[in-house]
């Protein structure tokens, strides 16, 4: 079962990705391992911050792992690299 | 007393130019004796280069989220805190002009000194805001706040 | 850098009417992200009795003597401070205006949030200034600061 | 040998000795207890802040006690009860 959701990307994510936002089609279960990899290649140049990134589901945060997601249709998916507000 | 004043958190994440006197006046209340603010300006210099401005943005509706989680946090820590703002703006902020505001009353003057500092520090460890720093040269960098957990240790 | 700037002190005992953005203004420097203020208002209760306003009185030049004490304090704990301002008004002071404001920047925020907590403490301790509380009902009553060292122990 | 000081009197010391300043001969050399003692003995009603109170000689605090002073004509000697400022 697969559903569509919102990536959205931020600061550095979207400069990398070249894209503020975009519809993706993911498994309804997955882990955030797995979404960040499906995300990845299809933005290898956001490898660069692979290792400092984090995502945020519905606006919560998620360390990229092997947590269990379930998403549903137009859920928002955010790539988060490290912030600096202030 | 005219103290059954509700406590009001003011949150607003946006690119108005930000007041100390507008975070103070909304936090001021008849049965707070201290308001304490603290204000982040954007610096002229970063390990040497000269800056010219900051550049923000934010994924608003979360930054939100985590501001009131923060200011739900301060409430629990200092349950004699009244109203709370939190200002903080978006896109460019040139040199001297303030990206964050933020205001904390209180009967007495601990609390609010305390909370403010306690909001400004978790400020930058949880809420989604990015800040490239604009160099006069050429050039920009995005920053990472030491206290986001999934920065890597050994950037800068 | 445009960091040549002398650190400079602002005091002022006076009846004046006092505003964060002017104690704001004038420590705001290129070369600090970080300005921390503390704001001391009127209170409209004391035990229990209604307040309508405090009265202030100062021996202003000892006050302002005392004041540069602190501040030279301060520049001593805190070397990267810069700027510092503390501004006291005096005469009547109604429910929620501000009696002090102090404004402190610094190149990063802690030095600036810790020395203001600092500077409002040690005001109360040794700033010659006194205060009465007008109450609505009648009468009034000199304050005294718990921390001046020369009130008896046994007063509230 | 004697001279003429200018004594201040503030908040609830100004309200007790019903005055704000004054003119006072004292010695040139004495002790801040004795010099209390003669602002006391003109103004009785000073006595309740007796054990809360201190001088300020040329706006420099002074603890009331066996410490010598030395005056000069002119100086202030300001009476200080527990301060409020803030």
């Amino acid at each position: 079962m697969t559903c569509e959701v919102l990536v959205l990307y931020f600061a550095k994510s979207s400069e990398l990705a070249g894209i503020r936002s975009e519809n993706l089609t993911v498994p309804q279960e997955t882990t955030s391992k797995e979404l960040w990899e499906k995300i990845a290649s299809l933005h290898p140049r956001l490898r660069v911050i692979q290792d400092h990134v984090v995502l945020a589901i519905r606006q919560e945060y998620v360390t990229i792992g092997e947590e269990v997601i379930k998403l549903r249709p137009g859920d928002e998916v955010a790539v988060i690299p490290p912030i600096s507000g202030g | 007393m005219g103290d059954n004043e509700e406590p009001q958190d003011f949150i607003r994440v946006s690119p108005e130019k930000l007041s100390a006197d507008e975070v103070s006046q909304l936090v001021v209340s008849p049965s707070c004796g201290a308001v304490s603010l603290f204000i982040g300006t954007t610096r002229n210099n970063f390990e040497g280069k000269k800056v010219v401005s900051l550049e923000y943005e934010a994924y608003v509706p979360m930054a939100e989220i985590e501001l009131k989680k923060i200011l739900s946090d301060i409430r629990q820590k200092w349950p004699t805190v009244k109203h709370i703002a939190v200002h903080h703006r978006l896109g460019s902020v040139p040199v001297t002009e303030a990206s964050v505001a933020i205001a904390v009353s209180s009967p007495h003057r601990n609390d609010s000194l305390d909370a403010v500092k306690y909001c400004i520090n978790a400020l930058k460890a949880t809420v989604p805001i990015w800040k490239k720093e604009m160099y006069e040269e050429e050039g920009y960098t995005w920053k990472e706040n030491t206290e986001c957990f999934w920065r890597k240790k050994d950037d800068k």
